[in-house]
C-alpha cells in the first residue's frame, strides 16, 4: 500500500507551439504522437501533443531544439513535475481527481483538475517510471504538500 | 394578539375564517392583471387596493401562492446596499416591513438581528466603507467594524478562517432582519382577498394581447381576460413574459440554492455574509442553520438542486464556524434568480403602454416586497414611475444610464 | 455534477469548464442605441436552445455547445467556425 | 416494557459474549457490542427515549430504522445522534435532547396540556400587536426551538472525500438489491451495491422469521455477493441524493465517495408507515417492523403483551414470528382484509390470538409507557371489545416507496389502489426501480422484478432506447389500508411525530385555505422536520384528498430532495484544498523578512519587515526607489505569448488603442475593456518581431485575459497562438536612478539611450540565463522590467542583488509600489474603477482610439465619448491634515459627489495626495474638494494634477505617458 512521491529533476520541459513544430520534432527524432492529448514515450522522457500543432516534450537536461531546425516558437517550461511511484496511486489520486485512474494504461496522458489546479499526468509505463504529474511552477509546492498530506493519512488509516 | 389565542382554544378553530377564498371563475374584465402570485403580486395587489382603490385586481399564479422564490430565499431583509437609489429604495422597504405584521395582522416573525458583511482583503474593506459612507449619508445604520468586534460579535468565529483570507472587519448593519418568507405572501394575499382582489392559483398565462401600442389582455389556461393594465411580477419566469409582448431585456436566470441544517438550541442571533466566500447564514426561529451561497455559474431554468452546491458551502462554513462542522445538512433546494448587468431591479413603465415590469431581482427580491408592491401599485395608478424607482426604468440599458450597484465587483448578498 | 462531452477531451465534470454566457452576433456598424443595447445587453433569457461558449481550464480550449437551457441537456459541439466572423482591420 | 431475550435470535447483529458499559442520564447500563444506542436501552426496560419537539409528549421508538427521530440523544461532543442507528460505544455518556430537567422531570411537559392554545399556525395568529409583545414572545419561542445544543469549542473536523466509478449503482442491500447485483456482475458489469446498514440482507434479514427458504436464499446471496470480485459493498452507507449525469454521493463511515455510474438500480425497499390514533405516539407503540428488527437484530422482545393493528399480510407473519419468540399476541385489530385469510391467520387463530374484523384503534392508554388500548369499529360504530391491556401495540398498515432517488432522476409515482400505496409510474431508462418499492412483495416478485430490472437498464445502457414501463411482477393484493386514520374528539391523533401534528391541525389549515399540498406543507410544516416527513408526508396527502374529495394524484405530492439521511458539514467540506501560488523568489523574499498579503490565489510581498513599523518601512521603501534604487517582484503578472500571422489583428480587436502600428523592439501601454466599454484590465503590450508580440496582464486579471484572447482568436477566424506563461515565467522590475549603471554590469547588450531606448524591448542574457528586458515602470523612475524563465529567476535576483548592493538597492513590496504609481497618478483597475468606469471616466481619452473601424467596446465607447458623468481627479492636502481614507465622501451642497479612490501621505512630496471619482460638473470646476472622513469630520482637498511627482516625466524617459496623446509613436 506504500506510495512514494519524488521531485522529477532530469527532465527538460519545452513547448513546442505552431506549424513548424511536428517536423522540429521528427527532425530531432523524437516521435510525434498521431492524436491529440497523447503521448510517446522517448528515451526517459515523453512527447505529448496538447493541441493540434502544440507539443509539449520531456528530455534529458539540457536539450533543446536543435538550433537548426528550430521552429520560431518554442518555449521553455519549468512545470514542477513529481513521479509517484507504487500501486496505490490511483486511490491517492482518487480523493484529488474525478477522472477515473483505474482507466489508465501505460502511455496515457491526461490533462484535468486534481486538488483544485489544472495539471497533467503521464503514466509511464514502467514500474520504477510510476506516474508522472506535472503542474504550473507556482502551484508546485501546494501540490506537493496535498499528495504528502493525502499519503500520510491514508497510510495512518490503513495501518 | 394571546387573548385569540385564548378564544381558539376554548371555543375552537372551526370559525377560524380563510386566508384566501376560493375564487370562482375568472371574470371577463379586471382593470389590473397582475401576473405571479409571489410576495411582489400580492403586495401590489394589497396596496393597489387600500392606497389607490383599485379593487377590480386578478392575481394570476402559475403554481400556488408564495411558490416561486418567496418561499425559496434565506429571508434576509436589509438596506445597507452602495449605490444612494439603492439604498432609499431599500431602506423604504425595510421600514415597511418594521410595520408589517401590525399591518397585515399576522406575526412575520420580524426580527431584528443585525447583520455583518464580512470582509476579507483590503479590497473588500473599501467596498465596505463605500457602503457605509453612503449608508450613513442616506441615515441608514451601518458602520465598519474591525476584526476583534466582529470576532466577539459573533461568538465561535474563527477570524482566521482556517488559515487563508482571514476576516479583517465586517459591515455591521444594526437594522439588518430576518422574516417568516411565505408568511409575508400570506399576509399580504390576505389583506388584498378582503378588500376584493382575486387570487388565482393554478392559473397560467399563455399570452398577452395588445392593438394600437396598448395592453388590451391576457390569455390563460382557463380562459381569456380584457384589462387595462398588466404587471409583470414573475422574477425567474420574467423572460417567458417579456417575450409573449416583444419586449427584449437583458435578464438572464442562474438558479441561486439554499439549504438548512437540522435544529439546534439557538446559537447565531445575528445574520453573518461573506461576499468573498459567497457565504450567508442566519438560524431561522425553529433553531435550523440557513445556508446559502452565490448564484450557480451557468444559466439554467430549474430548481435542481446540486452537490457542488453544498459541498463548496460547506467548505467555507467550516472555516469561518469550525464548531458548525458536526451539523448536519437536512435538505437543499434552489430558487431561480433573474439577474440583471447592473445588480439592479428593471421596474415600472416599458415602451408598451399598459405593462409594467417588475423584475430584475436577482438574490434580492424578498427584501423589496413591500416597496416594491407599493411604488408599483402607485405606478400602476398614475401611470407614472414612482420617483423611488425611476432609478431602476426599462431604458435605462439604452440609454447606458446603468446603476452603480455592482460596484467594485465584490459581490454582496 | 453535469458532464460535458467535447471532442479530444471526451466528457468531463462542468466543474472544470468556464462558462463564457451565450454567442453574440456579430457587432452592427455604427449601430443604433436600440442596436447597441440589443448587442451589449439584451439577453435571449427564455427557456430554450442556446449556443454558449464553454471553457476547458486544464486545456485551455474553447467550445461553443448548443444547450438546452430548460433541461441542461448539451444537444451538440458547433464547429467554432459557424460562429466567427471577419472582423475589419484599420 | 422491552427485555432481552435469552435465546439468542438467528443471525442477531450483536455479539453477547462481550459487554459495554454506558450511562444515560447518570444511571449506568451495560450492552453488547452491535447494539445500538436505542437497543441498549430498551435491553435494560428503558423506553422513553425522547420528548416531541412542540409538545413535549414522551416519544420511544417506532422504526429502529432511522426513519424518524424520537431517539436523539447529545454527548460532550455530538448532538442530534439518532438513537435507533447509531452504535452505542463503551463509556458513552448520554443525554436526551429538548428536556430541561431530564426525561421524565422535563419542565416543559406541561406543554402537553396547552395544545388546545397552539392550533395550528398559532404563531402567526398571536403575539404581534403591540409590537412591543413580540419580542418577549420570540425569546420564549427561540429558548425552545431546536433540539440539541452546539458546543462553541468544537473543534472543526474534515473527513477526506473520495471519487467512485462503476457501471451500475445498485441502491439498497436487501433480496432485490442483492439479486440485481449479482445479475449485472454476472454480465461483466462493475457493481457498486450501498446500504445503510451495517450488514446487509433488508427485510429478508428480520421480516421472514420463521420462513425458511427465506433464510436459505439470505444465506446464498451473502455468500455469492461477498465472493464476487466485481461487486463492491459499501455497507452503513447513506446514497444522499441522486444529481445530474448519475452522480451519486454516498455517506459511508469512511467519509463521503462521489460515484460517477452508468446505471442506477433503485431498491431502497420501502418505508413503513404509521396509523394514526389517539395517543399513537407513546412509547410502545411501534411500527411492526420496528418489532422485528429490534427482534431479529438485537435480541429484544418489543413487549410481553401486544395488540397488533392490520391491513396487510405482514401482520399476520409478524404476529406469528413474534408470538413464536414469546411476545402474546393479545389480538389483532383487521382494519384492511387483505392477508386476513392467510396461512398465518389462521395459524394465529389456532393458537387462541383473537381476530377482530373492521376493527381499529380508537385511542392508547397510559402515558410514558402503554397500559392498554381502547378499540372502536371501522365505521365509528362499536367493536367487538372495548378495552384491551397490553402494554405494547404493533401498527402494520402500510408502506410507502423509498423511491427519493427515483424522484430525482425524474422519475414519478402515482398512487395503486390495488396495493394501496404509491409506486413509480415512469422513470428514466438508465434509473430503474426494483424489489419491494416497485410493488414487488412475494420474495419470487423480488428476485423476477430486480432480474428484469436488470435486463432493461443494461439494454438502456447499450443504447437499446424504448424501454417498457415494468409492473410485471407487482402483487395483486393489498399491503396498507386506504384510510388507516382513526377521529378522536379529544385529538392527540399525530400526523407528523417530528412536528406534534395532529389530525384536526392538517384539516383546519386546509379549512383555512392552505388546500393544496405545498401551501398545507408551509403553513402547517408538515413534513419539514429532521425526518423530512418519511412517516407524514403519505398520511398528510390522504388527509388533505380526503378532506379536498380528490383521489390521492390528483392531490399531488411534495418535491422529494436530497439529503435522503442529514449529513455532518464535515462529511460534507472533506479536505482542505486552497490553491496556493508562489513567485519563484519567494524563499528568498522570506529570507529577507518580507510580510506577505494574499492577492487572489497568490501570496505577494507587501513591504520587507525589518524592525521597524510598517509605515516606516514602506516610507523608506519609497525613498530607496525614489533616491537609489528599489527592485520589485512582479512575478504575479499575467504573462502571454501572441504569435502567428493574424498576431496584430487580435491585439487590435482586443485593445481599446492602435497595436498594429507597434514597432518592433518596442512595448505600449495596453488597455482592455468590456463590451460595455468598461475598464476590465490593463497592461503591457511588447513587440518582439513581426508576427510575435509578449503581453503582461494584471495579476487579478491574467486569467480571463487570457481566455479573452484565445475565444477572440476563433471568434474572428485568426491564425494565431496564444500561450499563457504567467507561472512559468518570473519578473522583477529594477527601478531607480541607479538602475542602469547596476543592470549595465550583468547584460550583454548596450543599455544607453540609443541602443535601449524608452519603452524598448530587448532580449539579453544575464549569465547563462536569456531574459526580455522592457523599458517599463509603474513607478516613474528609470526602470527596466526583467523576465525570465521562473527556474533561473534565483539567480537573477541574487546577482542584481549583489552588483546593486554599493547602490543601496532594496527590495520593495506592494504598499510602497502602491504610494509610488499614486505619485505617478496611475490608476489601479479594481480600486481607482469599478464596475461602471470607462477610460473616459479615469481621464484616458488619449487610449481609445475610435479611428480604429472594430475592437472590443468599441461601439459602446463611441457613444459614450463626452457623455461621462463622472471623472477621475487628483487632489492633494496640507501635510498635518488628518488623512482621508480610501471611499470616504466627497461632498457637495450636502449632497454626494463622488468617492476618494485612492489616497496615499507620498514621502516625496511631504503631503498627502490622492485620486477621487467625482461628479464631472465639480471635476470641471476644479474648485477644492470636501471630504467627509471619520466621525463626519470634513477636510478640504485642493485639487491637484497629475502626475503629482516628475510632472514631465524625466526621471525615467520610460514608464507611461501622462496627459498627451500621441506621445508614444
Amino acid at each position: 500500500m506504500s506510495l512514494t512521491v519524488t521531485e522529477e529533476h532530469r527532465l527538460s520541459l519545452h513547448q513546442l507551439v505552431g506549424p513548424g513544430a511536428s517536423e522540429a520534432l521528427a527532425r530531432d527524432g523524437l516521435p510525434t504522437p498521431p492524436g491529440e492529448l497523447e503521448a510517446l514515450p522517448h528515451e526517459a522522457g515523453f512527447v505529448a501533443r496538447t493541441g493540434a500543432r502544440e507539443y509539449l516534450v520531456g528530455h534529458r537536461l539540457g536539450w533543446t531544439p536543435g538550433e537548426a531546425s528550430m521552429p520560431p516558437w518554442c518555449f521553455e517550461r519549468c512545470d514542477r513535475i513529481l513521479r509517484l511511484q507504487g500501486e496505490s496511486w490511483c486511490e491517492v489520486m482518487s480523493e484529488l481527481c474525478s477522472h477515473d485512474m483505474h482507466r489508465m494504461g501505460s502511455g496515457d496522458w491526461f490533462m484535468g483538475s486534481m486538488a483544485g489546479v489544472d495539471a497533467w499526468l503521464y503514466v509511464t509505463g514502467s514500474d520504477e517510471g510510476g506516474v508522472l504529474v506535472g503542474c504550473d511552477p507556482s502551484l508546485g509546492d501546494y501540490l506537493r504538500s496535498v499528495l504528502d498530506a493525502v499519503i500520510a493519512d491514508r497510510y495512518q488509516r490503513f495501518n | 394578539m394571546s387573548l385569540h389565542l385564548l378564544k381558539l382554544g376554548l371555543k375552537g378553530t372551526d370559525d377560524e375564517p380563510r386566508f384566501f377564498p376560493q375564487p370562482g371563475e375568472l371574470k371577463s374584465h379586471y382593470d389590473v392583471v397582475i401576473i405571479g402570485g409571489g410576495g411582489h403580486g400580492l403586495a401590489c395587489a394589497y396596496y393597489l387596493a387600500r392606497d389607490h382603490g383599485i379593487r377590480n385586481v386578478a392575481v394570476l399564479e402559475q403554481g400556488y401562492l408564495g411558490g416561486g422564490n418567496t418561499g425559496r430565499n434565506t429571508t434576509i431583509v436589509r438596506s445597507n446596499y452602495l449605490t444612494p437609489e439603492g439604498v432609499r429604495f431599500y431602506d423604504a422597504s425595510l421600514r415597511l416591513f418594521q410595520d408589517l405584521s401590525e399591518d397585515l395582522d399576522i406575526n412575520l416573525f420580524y426580527s431584528t438581528r443585525g447583520h455583518y458583511t464580512l470582509a476579507h482583503s483590503d479590497d473588500a474593506m473599501r467596498t465596505m466603507r463605500w457602503r457605509a459612507e453612503v449608508n450613513r449619508h442616506q441615515g441608514v445604520e451601518s458602520h465598519v467594524v474591525d476584526r476583534d468586534y466582529v470576532t466577539q460579535a459573533i461568538p465561535g468565529l474563527d477570524p482566521d478562517c482556517g488559515g487563508s483570507q482571514p476576516v479583517m472587519g465586517a459591515l455591521y448593519h444594526a437594522p439588518g432582519a430576518v422574516a417568516r418568507h411565505d408568511a409575508v405572501a400570506w399576509g399580504y394575499g390576505r389583506a388584498a382577498a378582503a378588500r376584493g382582489v382575486e387570487l388565482h392559483q393554478k392559473t397560467r398565462v399563455t399570452g398577452i394581447q395588445q392593438s394600437g401600442g396598448r395592453v388590451r389582455g391576457v390569455t390563460t389556461d382557463r380562459g381569456t381576460i380584457e384589462c387595462d393594465s398588466v404587471i409583470s411580477m414573475v422574477a425567474g419566469s420574467t423572460p417567458i413574459i417579456t417575450d409573449m409582448v416583444g419586449l427584449p431585456t437583458p435578464i438572464e436566470i442562474f438558479p441561486l440554492q439554499a439549504c438548512v441544517t437540522e435544529p439546534v438550541k439557538p446559537f447565531l442571533n445575528t445574520i453573518v455574509v461573506s461576499g468573498s466566500l459567497h457565504l450567508y447564514l442566519s438560524q431561522s426561529s425553529r433553531g435550523e442553520l440557513v445556508m446559502g451561497a452565490a448564484v450557480d455559474p451557468f444559466v439554467l431554468h430549474s430548481t435542481r438542486s446540486t452537490f457542488g452546491f453544498v459541498e463548496g458551502l460547506a467548505d467555507n462554513i467550516v472555516d469561518l464556524m469550525p464548531f458548525t462542522s458536526r451539523l448536519r445538512v437536512v435538505r437543499q433546494w434552489a430558487g431561480m434568480s433573474d439577474l440583471t448587468p447592473d445588480f439592479a431591479p428593471i421596474m415600472g413603465t416599458t415602451p408598451l403602454s399598459g405593462f409594467y415590469l417588475d423584475a430584475g431581482w436577482g438574490t434580492w427580491g424578498f427584501k423589496a416586497t413591500p416597496i416594491s408592491g407599493k411604488t408599483m401599485a402607485e405606478t400602476v395608478a398614475t401611470g407614472r414611475n414612482h420617483e423611488l424607482i425611476e432609478p431602476f426604468r426599462y431604458s435605462r440599458f439604452r440609454d447606458f444610464e446603468l446603476v452603480g450597484e455592482k460596484g467594485a465587483a465584490s459581490v454582496g448578498h | 455534477m453535469k458532464i460535458i462531452d467535447c471532442p479530444v477531451i471526451g466528457p468531463r465534470p462542468a466543474a472544470e469548464f468556464t462558462y463564457g454566457g451565450a454567442v453574440g452576433a456579430p457587432p452592427v456598424e455604427d449601430p443604433t442605441p436600440d442596436q447597441l443595447a440589443e448587442h451589449v445587453f439584451y439577453r435571449a433569457g427564455a427557456p430554450g436552445v442556446l449556443r454558449e461558449w464553454w471553457y476547458h481550464r486544464p486545456t485551455g480550449r474553447w467550445f461553443v455547445l448548443e444547450r438546452n437551457t430548460a433541461t441542461n441537456d448539451i444537444l451538440r459541439t458547433v464547429e467554432p467556425e459557424e460562429v466567427a466572423y471577419a472582423i475589419p482591420m484599420l | 416494557m422491552p427485555f432481552r431475550c435469552y435465546e439468542p435470535r438467528p443471525g442477531e447483529w450483536i455479539d453477547r459474549s462481550r459487554k459495554l458499559r454506558f450511562q444515560f442520564e447518570g444511571h449506568s447500563y451495560t450492552a453488547h457490542p452491535g447494539d445500538t444506542i436505542s437497543s441498549a436501552l430498551l435491553a435494560n426496560g428503558v423506553s422513553l427515549l425522547g420528548r416531541s419537539f412542540k409538545y413535549h409528549r414522551p416519544r420511544g421508538v417506532v422504526s429502529m430504522a432511522n426513519h424518524d427521530v424520537n431517539a436523539l440523544f447529545e454527548t460532550g461532543d455530538d448532538t442530534n445522534i439518532r438513537g435507533d442507528i447509531t452504535p452505542v460505544q463503551d463509556g458513552m455518556e448520554l443525554h436526551p435532547v429538548n428536556a430541561r430537567g431530564g426525561l421524565r422531570k422535563d419542565r416543559d411537559r406541561y406543554l402537553d396540556w396547552f395544545g388546545r392554545f397552539m392550533p395550528v399556525g398559532f404563531y402567526y395568529k398571536a403575539f404581534h400587536r403591540p409590537r412591543s409583545l413580540f419580542p418577549f414572545f420570540e425569546r420564549m419561542i427561540r429558548e425552545r426551538a431546536g433540539l440539541g445544543r452546539v458546543n462553541m469549542q468544537w473543534s472543526a473536523r474534515r473527513r477526506p472525500k473520495r471519487y467512485g466509478h462503476c457501471d451500475v449503482m445498485v441502491v439498497g442491500g436487501g433480496p432485490a438489491g442483492m439479486s440485481a447485483v449479482l445479475e449485472a456482475a454476472a454480465q461483466g458489469l462493475e457493481v457498486i451495491l450501498a446500504d445503510e446498514n451495517p450488514v446487509l440482507g433488508g427485510s429478508l434479514g428480520y421480516q421472514w422469521g420463521g420462513d425458511a427458504d427465506a433464510r436459505q436464499w439470505l444465506g446464498q446471496l451473502l455468500e455469492e455477493v461477498d465472493a464476487h470480485p466485481r461487486i463492491t459493498v459499501m455497507t452503513s452507507s447513506v446514497v444522499l441524493g441522486y444529481y445530474e449525469d448519475h452522480w451519486l454521493p454516498v455517506a459511508t463511515p469512511d467519509g463521503i465517495v462521489k460515484v460517477r455510474s452508468r446505471g442506477v438500480v433503485v431498491a431502497a425497499g420501502l418505508l413503513e408507515q404509521p396509523a394514526v390514533f389517539r395517543n399513537n405516539d407513546r412509547p410502545g407503540v411501534m411500527l411492526v417492523s420496528g418489532a422485528q428488527r429490534l427482534l431479529e437484530r438485537f435480541g429484544i422482545m418489543p413487549c410481553r403483551e401486544a395488540v397488533v393493528l392490520a391491513a396487510n399480510p405482514e401482520a399476520y407473519a409478524a404476529a406469528r414470528q413474534l408470538q413464536e419468540a414469546g411476545v402474546r399476541i393479545r389480538g389483532i385489530a383487521i382494519c384492511g382484509e387483505s392477508g386476513s385469510d392467510s396461512e398465518h391467520a389462521r395459524a394465529l387463530t389456532r393458537a387462541g390470538v383473537p381476530l377482530w374484523p373492521a376493527t381499529t384503534i380508537h385511542e392508547v392508554h397510559g402515558r410514558n409507557s402503554v397500559s392498554g388500548v381502547s378499540l372502536i369499529g371501522t365505521d365509528g360504530g362499536s367493536s367487538p371489545v372495548d378495552r384491551i391491556d397490553c402494554d405494547g401495540v404493533l401498527v402494520s398498515t402500510g408502506w410507502a416507496p423509498a423511491a427519493h432517488l427515483l424522484y430525482q432522476a425524474g422519475g414519478r409515482l402515482r398512487y395503486d389502489d390495488t396495493l394501496e400505496m404509491q409506486v413509480p409510474s415512469e422513470w428514466p431508462e438508465t434509473v430503474v426501480p426494483a424489489g419491494r418499492l416497485n410493488g414487488a412483495f412475494t420474495l419470487q416478485q423480488q428476485r423476477d422484478d430486480a432480474r428484469e430490472a436488470v435486463r432493461c437498464l443494461t439494454a438502456a445502457m447499450e443504447g437499446e432506447t424504448g424501454y417498457r414501463a415494468r409492473s410485471l411482477f407487482r402483487d395483486s393484493v393489498a399491503h396498507g389500508a386506504a384510510w388507516p386514520v382513526s377521529r378522536h374528539p379529544r385529538g392527540r391523533n399525530f400526523v407528523d411525530l417530528d412536528e406534534d401534528l395532529q389530525l384536526k391541525d392538517l384539516e383546519q389549515a386546509a379549512r383555512e385555505g392552505f388546500d393544496n399540498v405545498e401551501l398545507l406543507k408551509r403553513y402547517s410544516t408538515v413534513g419539514m422536520g429532521p425526518s423530512q416527513g418519511k412517516h407524514s408526508n403519505v398520511n398528510a396527502i390522504r388527509v388533505l384528498a380526503r378532506y379536498m374529495g380528490q383521489g390521492m394524484d390528483a392531490t399531488g405530492t411534495t418535491t422529494a430532495r436530497p439529503m435522503y439521511h442529514p449529513v455532518r458539514l464535515e462529511d460534507l467540506a472533506g479536505r482542505r484544498f486552497r490553491p496556493r501560488r508562489l513567485s519563484p523568489l519567494h524563499d528568498r523574499h522570506q529570507q529577507l523578512g518580507a510580510e506577505f498579503m494574499e492577492a487572489g490565489e497568490w501570496l505577494r510581498v507587501a513591504h520587507y519587515g525589518g524592525t521597524r513599523e510598517p509605515e516606516a518601512a514602506i516610507a523608506d521603501e519609497v525613498q530607496a526607489v525614489r533616491n537609489a534604487l528599489g527592485v520589485i517582484d512582479v512575478s504575479t503578472l499575467g504573462k502571454i505569448e501572441v504569435f502567428g500571422p493574424d498576431a496584430a489583428r487580435l491585439l487590435e480587436g482586443s485593445y481599446t488603442m492602435r497595436m498594429g502600428n507597434l514597432r518592433s523592439g518596442m512595448t505600449r501601454y495596453g488597455l482592455i475593456v468590456d463590451e460595455s466599454g468598461v475598464i476590465e484590465d490593463d497592461g503591457v503590450v511588447a513587440r518582439l518581431a513581426e508576427d510575435h508580440f509578449y503581453l503582461s496582464a494584471t495579476s487579478g486579471h491574467a486569467a480571463a485575459t487570457y481566455r479573452m484572447l484565445r475565444r477572440h482568436a476563433l471568434e474572428w477566424g485568426l491564425d494565431v497562438h496564444v500561450v499563457n506563461r504567467t507561472g512559468q515565467m518570473g519578473a522583477v522590475n529594477l527601478a531607480g536612478p541607479e538602475s542602469r549603471r547596476v543592470l549595465e554590469s550583468l547584460v550583454d547588450t548596450p543599455l544607453h539611450e540609443e541602443a535601449f531606448p524608452n519603452l524598448g524591448v530587448r532580449e539579453a542574457r544575464i549569465g547563462e540565463a536569456r531574459v526580455r528586458l522592457l523599458r517599463v515602470g509603474f513607478v516613474g523612475e528609470l526602470a527596466y522590467e526583467i523576465h525570465a524563465p521562473a527556474s533561473v529567476m534565483g539567480t537573477i535576483w541574487d546577482s542584481l542583488m549583489a552588483a546593486g548592493s554599493e547602490s543601496g538597492i532594496r527590495p520593495f513590496g506592494v504598499e510602497a509600489q502602491r504610494i509610488l504609481r499614486l505619485e505617478k497618478g496611475h490608476i489601479i483597475v479594481g480600486q481607482d474603477t469599478d464596475g461602471l468606469t470607462t477610460p473616459f471616466n479615469t481621464g484616458m481619452p488619449w487610449s481609445v482610439h475610435l479611428k480604429k473601424p472594430f475592437f472590443r467596446g468599441r461601439p459602446a465607447l463611441a457613444h459614450l465619448k463626452g457623455r461621462e458623468s463622472q471623472q477621475l481627479v487628483g487632489f492633494a492636502l496640507p501635510a498635518d491634515s488628518p488623512l482621508p481614507r480610501e471611499c470616504h465622501l466627497v461632498i457637495e451642497d450636502g449632497e454626494i459627489a463622488g468617492r476618494v479612490t485612492s489616497v496615499a501621505a507620498s514621502p516625496i512630496l511631504g503631503h498627502p495626495i490622492g485620486l477621487a471619482m467625482v461628479d464631472r460638473a465639480l471635476a470641471e470646476r476644479g474648485d477644492p474638494l470636501q471630504i467627509r472622513i471619520d466621525e463626519g469630520r470634513m477636510v478640504s482637498a485642493w485639487r491637484m494634477t497629475t502626475p503629482f511627482y516628475d510632472p514631465e516625466g524625466r526621471r525615467q524617459f520610460a514608464g507611461y505617458p501622462d496627459s498627451s496623446e500621441e506621445s508614444h509613436q
